[in-house]
C-alpha cells in the first residue's frame, strides 16, 4: 500500500507510554482506509491471519511478541477511531497476551507437559479458519445459478382445455348430508323421490312459461306420460301458485285458463 | 459478417430466448450485442433459429409482445405425464348450493341461504350457471322478485341421470345423522 | 429401437427438460413414456442430447436432483446486458458460513462461531435458508438442543454440482503453511 505521508492529527496509539503518531511502516494504513480495512476483517482470526501472512511469518512458529504487538496496535487503532469494537477482538487480545506470558515464564519442572506449546490451540484455530476461508473463496468461484448462469425456461402453454370438476350424484348426496348434519332442524330438509318429481315439474313449467308467455293451462299437461304425471303436474302448478311463482288467470267462467310467470303481466 | 461471428450471434440470441421468462421484443434482443445490430440482421438470425428448430418439440414463435420459445402443443400428452393434473373439485359451498338447487328447485338464493345458514356468494351461482347446470327459470313474487333457480337438462345428462327422481333419495339419510328422536318424528312425510 | 422412434424419444426428453422448472431425475423422465424405458436407454438419450447441444449456448447438466438445461456461464455477460441488475455477491461472512456448513455438516451455529471466531448473526443463516441452500436437519443433543444445519440439494443444483464430493477439495492443512516438510511433521499432531 503506497500511503501518502500526511501527518496524523492525533496519536494513533500509545505504545509503552510513547504516543504512536505513525503506524509501523508495514502496517501503515491511511486513516480513512482504516475503517474500511478493519470492517473487511471477518473477526480476530482473520486479522491475525492477515498479520501473519502479510509478514510472511511461519504460522507454526508464530513470534508471539511481534504478532501480539501488531494485533494490539490494530485493536488500539480501532478504539481510537471509535470503531465499534467487537468483544471477540478483546478476547483474542487477552488470549495472545496469555500465550505470550506463558512462553516467557520458565516452565515449571514438575508439570512439564512434554513439548506442549501454548500456541498449539491458536495455530489449530488459525489453520482451520484459513481452510474454511479458502473454501469459501473457492465456493464463490463456482458458477452460481442466477448470478453466473441462467436455467432454461421454455414455456409450455397448456392447451386451454378447461378441466372441469367431475360431480356424480353421490357427491350431491354427500353435500346434502353435510348441510343436514349442520342444520339444527332438518324437518324442512327431507326430500323424497315423489316430492322431487313435483319440484322437477315445477322447474319444467317455469321454463315453459319463460319470457312471460301466456300458456293455456291445459297445454301444461302431457297426457302421454300417464296419470301419475298428470297428478304431479297439477301438484306442481298448485305449488307454484302457492309459492307465488306463477299466476293463473281466467277472464270468465268457461273461458280458457292461462298460466304465466308471476308478476310479469302487471308491468306489461 | 463472418460465418463464425454469425454462429456466435445465433448462439447468443438462441440462449437468451431459451432462458428468458418472458417474450423478448426485437428492441430487447438488440441489447444483447455491444455493437449495433440492424433489425434485418436480427430478423434473419431469428428466422435461422426457427429453421434450426424445425421438427423439434420446441418452437420459436413471434407473439405480440416479442419472440419466445415454447413447447409445441403436440408435446402436451407427454408433458402431461410428468405432472398428471388431478381433476379439480368444486368447493363445499358450490356442492351444497348445487345439491339444494337440485333437490329443492325451483329455489331462490335466499332460500338456499336459509338452508345452508350462510350467504351464497354470487360467484358460486355464477360457476354453476357457466357450467350450464343451473338456470334462472323465473322470479318469485315476493319483494325483490328474486330469481328462481333450477337445474338444467345438461345437469342431468352430465350426471348420467334420466330425471331428478334418479338422484339419490335423501329420506334415509336421517339414519346417518345424529339428531334428537323428536325431531325425526317431526319430519314431513 | 427404430431410428424414427429414437428421434421422437429424444425430442420428448429434450422438450421436457427445456420446459421443466426444476431438475428432472431419471425416475421422473421415465414417466414421459407410456411403455417402460430402461435406465440405460434413458441415459443413452441424455448422453445423445448432451452431444447434440455441444458448442451451443445452453447445455444439459447432471445435478444433485436430476438433469436440467442451463445457459453456459460464458453466455452470462451477454445475458447480463438484458437484465443489468445482477444478483449481488454474497458477503464473505455469508460465504464463510456457507462453506463451514457445506464442509462440516451437520453443524450447529455454535460450531460455526467457533471456527470463524465471531458470532454468526441471524441474518446470515436466514439469508442462506431463504435462498434454499441451508436447512435445519435436526437438533444436537446437548443443552439448548441447538439446530443442526446442513446444505440442501438445491444448493448443489444452484452451484452445478451432482453431489457433495464435487465440492472444491479443501486445502490440506499442511499446504496452508509455507515451511520445510520436517517442521510440518513436527508440529501437527
Amino acid at each position: 500500500m503506497n500511503a501518502p505521508q500526511t501527518a496524523l492529527p492525533e496519536p494513533l496509539a500509545h505504545l509503552f507510554g510513547e504516543p504512536l503518531r505513525e503506524l509501523p511502516h508495514d502496517l501503515y494504513i491511511p486513516p480513512d482506509a482504516l475503517r474500511v480495512l478493519l470492517e473487511s476483517f471477518e473477526g480476530p482470526l482473520d486479522l491475525l491471519l492477515y498479520l501473519i501472512r502479510r509478514q510472511n511469518l511461519d504460522i507454526l512458529d508464530i513470534p508471539m511478541a511481534a504478532v501480539t504487538a501488531q494485533y494490539m496496535q490494530y485493536v488500539e487503532a480501532m478504539q481510537t477511531s471509535r470503531l465499534e469494537l467487537a468483544a471477540e477482538y478483546l478476547l483474542m487480545a487477552a488470549m495472545l497476551i496469555e500465550i505470550k506470558s506463558r512462553l516467557l515464564l520458565p516452565k515449571p519442572a514438575q508439570t512439564q507437559e512434554d513439548g506442549h506449546d501454548p500456541r498449539a490451540e491458536l495455530v489449530r484455530r488459525l489453520l482451520e479458519y484459513e481452510q474454511m476461508k479458502l473454501a469459501a473463496f473457492e465456493l464463490d468461484q463456482l458458477p452460481q445459478a442466477g448470478r453466473d448462469f441462467a436455467w432454461a425456461a421454455v414455456v409450455f402453454e397448456k392447451e386451454a382445455m378447461l378441466n372441469l370438476p367431475e360431480v356424480d350424484p353421490g357427491d350431491l348426496k354427500a353435500a346434502w348430508l353435510t348441510i343436514l348434519s349442520r342444520a339444527k332442524n332438518k324437518r324442512h330438509h327431507t326430500v323424497r323421490a315423489d316430492e322431487l318429481s313435483v319440484r322437477e315439474q315445477m322447474s319444467h313449467i317455469l321454463k315453459a312459461l319463460a319470457g312471460g308467455r301466456y300458456v293455456d293451462f291445459v297445454d301444461l299437461f302431457d297426457h302421454a306420460r300417464g296419470v301419475p304425471m298428470l297428478v304431479v303436474t297439477f301438484t306442481a302448478l298448485l305449488e307454484l301458485v302457492k309459492e307465488k311463482m306463477i299466476a293463473v288467470t281466467q277472464e270468465a267462467a268457461g273461458l280458457p285458463i292461462y298460466a304465466r310467470l308471476a308478476g310479469l303481466g302487471d308491468e306489461e | 459478417m463472418t460465418r463464425r461471428k454469425q454462429t456466435l450471434d445465433l448462439r447468443i440470441v438462441e440462449t437468451a430466448l431459451l432462458v428468458a421468462d418472458a417474450p423478448l421484443p426485437l428492441s430487447e434482443l438488440k441489447r444483447l450485442f455491444a455493437e449495433e445490430i440492424s433489425t434485418d440482421s436480427l430478423t434473419a438470425l431469428l428466422a435461422q433459429i426457427q429453421v434450426d428448430w424445425a421438427g423439434r418439440g420446441v418452437e420459436l414463435v413471434k407473439l405480440a409482445s416479442g419472440w419466445r420459445f415454447r413447447a409445441r402443443p403436440e408435446m402436451q400428452p407427454y408433458l402431461d405425464r410428468l405432472s398428471p393434473e388431478k381433476p379439480p373439485r368444486y368447493s363445499r359451498a358450490v356442492m351444497e348450493t348445487l345439491a339444494i338447487i337440485a333437490y329443492r328447485q325451483p329455489v331462490t338464493r335466499g332460500e338456499i341461504e336459509e338452508i345452508r345458514g350462510v350467504t351464497v356468494a354470487s360467484p358460486i351461482v355464477q360457476t354453476l350457471r357457466e357450467r350450464g347446470w343451473v338456470e334462472v327459470v323465473g322470479h318469485k313474487e315476493v319483494p325483490g322478485r328474486p330469481e328462481l333457480l333450477a337445474t338444467t337438462r345438461q345437469f342431468l345428462d352430465d350426471l348420467g341421470l334420466a330425471n331428478l327422481r334418479e338422484l339419490p333419495p335423501l329420506a334415509e339419510l336421517g339414519n346417518l345423522v345424529v339428531t334428537e328422536p323428536e325431531q325425526q318424528t317431526a319430519r314431513i312425510e
